[in-house]
């Protein structure tokens, strides 16, 4: 069976005994930009059906089920819509602005992707500091937040940018915390030794307690960083009808839209990167034949299955909680999470020192 | 607290019904005791009815207005809530400028109640702290939709 | 014991929360829970109580035959001027002059289904059907003549 | 329909935000407007502007017959339709002297606890939306949903009814009802343990509504608040219990009281209710008596001379309905006594100095339904 990585390694050497070292660079290129905007906009089809399914589900509906086979293609129409919709910019907008905010919010989102392993070996740029790169580059999109927020002249958009500011600020820190605690276990910013460090058993599992609570609170603070409910505020559409992006419409909406969840899938792939093995696949101790098994299965599968396990999860918050209140939210960044996380993180650094983890 | 103790009460307190042409008068006749009374005793007797321990009327659950085609009638219920006896208390107002003093101070529900009553009737609360339109829209100030002789050629249809 | 109670805290706040989880999860899990009913698909298995207040009708028997006098009590009856009776002049065989129902006309965009006509019609020549389909293009469609081409009143009614 | 004063300008002292809720807005439920100063996101005033659904129902019931006005007033206060018909049919019995017969009062004491417990589900389902769960929405709306079918097979609408009438209700029950409210009654047991599963019991809500928009006893009595609204704040206020109607004076229940006078009291007294209303339409399903559903009547109402008030408890509070007759056909004058007029009015004292998703809370804790406001 092609892995990912065969694939690739086939296109590269091709390219290589085609053409010269740079011409096959710049086609490399092309081909990962245009697999990157393939991968988001099947990403936002997906997440976004699977949001719907969900919800419908929990909610005791049947979610959309008219278009294509079970409602599959709901999702394409909707994109078909709001592609053919009218891109209103409002009058005392900040125009250069306004029509710049998406596309930082995008591009974001496309940066980050470069450090991510999705299978075995298969990597765009598996730089040594991947895990910081991604840690603060994430932090920008809140830099297209306010811009969208203070851009549209509306002040619904504004307050919940500045909400957005406060809280994105906020949870990063207890977001990089818990990072730090793997990073500390593996002794490494770079993803693929993170990965390779747990070949013989997953973070979550080899790092005991202070690995599971960093596990808790990294799902809680990327919850809020991606802005998902019940950290939703702001866009908080029974408050602030929906916040920052209150004025956009047409293919604009659609790609603030399409980051947020693409956020939400690469804060996913980061959390089973570093909690759950990454692509590797799910190992017990001596049992061979169990292990062989598992082997069995694609690593990209692994990935990726473990990944829209902490989407369903995040899901799963979203549509059981209401939402928190501005500063209660800020209270539970400062006086519990920060505080633990800290905790935490001696912890994690006393059990790395004295060698405790398995 | 029952309708006649009420009605003791009343007069012993108020001079208004014991004078020799009295200025307010008692009409027992329906549920609740109903007491018409002047423009001028009404601060004051809105006040004690408040403030008089004995009375405590501190729960204000309706107030409106009535138009008689001669002359306004305000119309104020009064309960309360320890001894649970309803007052009716009515205000004769001239049609043309009616003008009473607002209560908005005494009970804050009133406040509410007398911006519907001034937009819908013209009444001219003194002192309301906040007199303007609640519920119709801009340019129908002094229109005073509610009353008997209002005429609107676009929006009301006759049937 | 300030560490107990923040612990605390956090137990029963998580506690409350993965309850939380739990009854949606259930609710994913199960679906025979859904309630959903796929209207135009299940159209005919779709049955509305008999007293369903859907339109006015006018009751003709088979011999085309109504039994509304003309007598304008459910015109009188109407809040919202719905509907407008049109009478003419009959005049029996024994030539009697009597007043009879010329046209029965209803206007369905203005009612609002109170069932007043109905209580006040003294002949139970109307009643409500269980239809409920009423989108049209024009709304001139919703007025409507509920007599019957050439329908008569039936014959004993006063 | 706008109004200058609507679009504020910046007249206001520097610093202040001043930001328009609705009358376009997912939380107003409706065309509820308010004009908030905002100082960052706490709130230094709120202005309301009604009006955006004024029917003028008043002015409208003086040209319409005694029977034909009730029909209207269902329009108002939509979720509790029965108890607004109710009202008002209980002003005109008791301006006629009419002696209802004991099965339509059984009748309507039913239908009453049955849109208490309707309009109390989605008031639930859409309180906790507007807090943010979005899921409560559906599994109340299930519920409602039953309720809705009980009515549609008895009453023949599913949320304007118009059954009552003077001296009795329209149609006899229908066969099926008693069966219809016994299926219903062990379900909805065993989801209002759900509900407080959901959200009750539920954290982060419990912080989004205890000590939030506090109203004292003594402020609520002058608000004139009413319903859940005074309840929630300790005040004896439930019409059923102070002046009984019907044969409420014959049933065991007990008012409900909470003293804290916050969202989440508010939140208590409604759910608390569902449950003693399900109690109330358990002692009453077995036993409605046999008779006529309906008291002779003539068919041109005719109220003699006089003033008319009769209150009665809706989901909401107390809904006065105060006629003025001149012995005429139709009403001299009607006054329509909204219990969310007097409630939407404590809404400034309860959510100055608490930020905008406290508003959003107290607002969904208030019940309002801006038809009911506006009239």
């Amino acid at each position: 069976m092609p892995s990912l990585e065969n694939i690739a390694d086939i296109i590269h050497t091709w390219l290589n005994i085609t053409f010269n070292s740079t011409t096959a660079l710049l086609i490399e290129l092309v081909i990962v930009a245009v697999s990157a905007i393939g991968l988001f906009s099947m990403l936002g089809l997906i997440l976004i059906m699977m949001e719907r399914k969900v919800s419908a589900y929990m909610q005791v509906r049947l979610g959309p089920n008219r278009v294509g086979p079970k409602g599959m293609f709901q999702t394409v129409a909707d994109t078909l819509k709001l592609m053919v919709k009218e891109g209103m910019t409002p009058n005392g907008a900040d125009k250069f602005l306004f029509n710049l905010a998406p596309f930082i919010v995008m591009i974001v989102a496309m940066v980050i992707l470069a450090p991510l392993a999705f299978a075995k070996n298969f990597q765009l740029w598996d730089l040594n500091i991947g895990i910081l790169f991604v840690a603060s580059v994430s932090s920008v999109s809140v830099i297209g937040i306010l811009m969208a927020g203070w851009a549209s002249n509306n002040k619904y958009s504004l307050l919940g940018a500045m909400r957005s500011g406060a809280q994105i600020v906020s949870y990063e820190l207890s977001a990089g915390l818990s990072i730090i605690t793997i990073v500390i276990l593996t002794g490494s910013l770079k993803i693929s030794t993170i990965i390779q460090s747990q070949s013989d058993g997953w973070w979550i599992f080899k790092g005991h307690i202070p690995a599971l609570i960093a596990f808790v609170i990294f799902i809680i603070a990327v919850t809020a960083e991606t802005n998902r409910a019940p950290f939703d505020l702001a866009e908080a559409e029974s408050e602030l009808t929906a916040g920052f992006h209150t004025e956009y419409s047409g293919m604009k909406f659609a790609l603030f839209f399409l980051a947020e969840y693409v956020n939400i899938f690469i804060v996913c792939v980061l959390g089973a990167t570093l909690f759950l093995g990454g692509w590797m696949p799910l190992h017990f101790g001596t049992d061979t034949r169990f292990n062989e098994l598992m082997d069995y299965i694609p690593s990209s599968l692994w990935l990726f299955g473990k990944t829209f396990f902490l989407i369903f999860i995040i899901m799963w918050f979203r549509w059981t909680f209401p939402r928190l209140r501005i500063d209660q939210l800020l209270n539970l960044e400062w006086k519990y999470l920060l505080p633990i996380s800290m905790f935490n993180l001696l912890l994690t650094t006393l059990m790395a020192i004295m060698g405790w983890h398995f | 607290m029952t309708k006649e103790d009420l009605k003791i009460k009343l007069i012993e307190l108020f001079p208004q019904f014991t004078t020799e042409i009295p200025s307010a008068t008692i009409d027992e006749s329906g549920t609740w005791l109903k007491m018409n009374i002047s423009k001028e005793d009404f601060l004051n007797v809105v006040t004690q009815l408040k403030t008089n321990l004995s009375f405590h009327f501190d729960f204000l659950f309706c107030l409106t207005c009535i138009d008689w085609k001669t002359h306004l009638t305000m119309v104020y219920h009064f309960t309360s809530t320890t001894h649970r006896q309803p007052l009716v208390l009515q205000i004769t107002l001239d049609r043309e400028h009616p003008e009473i003093e607002t209560v908005s101070s005494i009970w804050r529900t009133a406040e509410f109640h007398e911006r519907e009553v001034y937009e819908m009737f013209g009444v001219n609360f003194l002192h309301h702290p906040d007199l303007r339109l609640l519920i119709l829209p801009d340019g129908w100030e002094n229109k005073r939709p509610m009353l008997k002789d209002f005429e609107d050629p676009i929006n009301m249809i006759k049937l | 014991m300030f560490l107990k109670k923040y612990l605390q805290d956090i137990y029963y706040a998580v506690k409350s929360l993965l309850i939380g989880m739990r009854r949606t999860g259930y609710y994913f899990t199960h679906h025979k829970e859904i309630i959903t009913q796929q209207y135009p698909d299940n159209k005919d298995s779709l049955s509305l109580p008999e007293r369903f207040r859907g339109e006015v009708v006018m009751i003709h028997d088979e011999n085309n035959e109504h039994a509304c006098t003309g007598c304008t009590a459910c015109e009188l009856a109407c809040p919202n001027a719905t509907i407008k009776i049109i009478t003419q002049i009959d005049t029996t065989p024994e030539g009697k002059k009597k007043k009879a129902l010329n046209t029965f006309v209803y206007h369905l965009d203005l009612c609002t289904f109170c069932n007043l006509c109905i209580v006040a019609c003294p002949t139970d020549a109307i009643k409500m059907a269980n239809t409920f389909e009423h989108s049209v293009f024009d709304r001139s469609k919703l007025t409507k003549i509920l007599n019957k081409p050439d329908s008569k009143i039936r014959a004993g009614i006063e | 329909m706008y109004r200058e004063t609507d679009i504020v300008q910046d007249t206001s002292i520097e610093g202040d935000l001043i930001i328009n809720v609705g009358p376009q807005h997912p939380s107003t439920h409706g065309v509820l407007h308010l004009v908030i100063t905002l100082n960052g996101e706490t709130i230094k005033k709120i202005e309301p502007h009604l009006g955006y659904i004024h029917r003028s129902i008043e002015k409208m019931c003086e040209s319409l017959s005694y029977r034909q006005f009730i029909y209207v007033t269902s329009k108002m206060d939509y979720l509790s339709s029965h108890i607004n018909n109710h009202g008002c049919a209980l002003c005109i019995e008791n301006g006629l002297q009419i002696e209802v017969p004991p099965r339509a009062q059984a009748i309507r004491v039913l239908m009453d606890e049955l849109t208490r417990m309707a309009s109390h589900q989605l008031w639930w389902g859409a309180n906790a939306m507007d807090i943010g769960a979005l899921t409560p929405f559906f599994h109340a709306f299930r519920e409602r949903e039953m309720i809705n079918d009980i009515f549609e097979e008895t009453c023949g609408t599913r949320l304007t009814m118009n059954y009552m009438v003077p001296g009795g209700v329209m149609a006899d029950l229908h066969p099926n009802f008693q069966k219809r409210v016994k299926e219903f009654i062990p379900h909805f047991k065993s989801k209002i343990v759900e509900y407080d599963e959901l959200l009750t019991d539920n954290i982060i809500f419990q912080n989004r509504t205890k000590g939030i928009g506090i109203i004292s006893k003594e402020d609520a009595i002058s608000y004139g608040c009413t319903g859940p609204v005074a309840r929630g704040s300790g005040v004896y206020c439930d019409v059923r219990k102070l002046n009984p109607y019907e044969i409420y004076s014959q049933l065991k229940f007990d008012e409900i009281i909470e003293t804290g006078g916050d969202c989440f009291a508010r939140y208590m007294v409604r759910m608390r209710e569902m449950k003693q209303s399900l109690s109330i339409i358990e002692q009453l399903i077995d036993v409605i008596p046999e008779g006529d559903f309906q008291a002779k009547t003539k068919a041109v109402l005719k109220l003699p001379k006089g003033e008319f008030y009769s209150q009665i408890e809706t989901a909401r509070g107390e809904f006065g309905v105060y006629i003025v007759s001149e012995g005429g056909t139709t009403p001299y004058r009607i006054k329509f006594r909204s219990p969310g007029f007097s409630n939407l009015s404590a809404l400034d004292f309860m959510a100055r100095g608490s930020k905008i998703g406290d508003l959003i809370a107290i607002m969904g804790s208030l019940d309002l339904v801006i038809p009911d406001i506006d009239r």
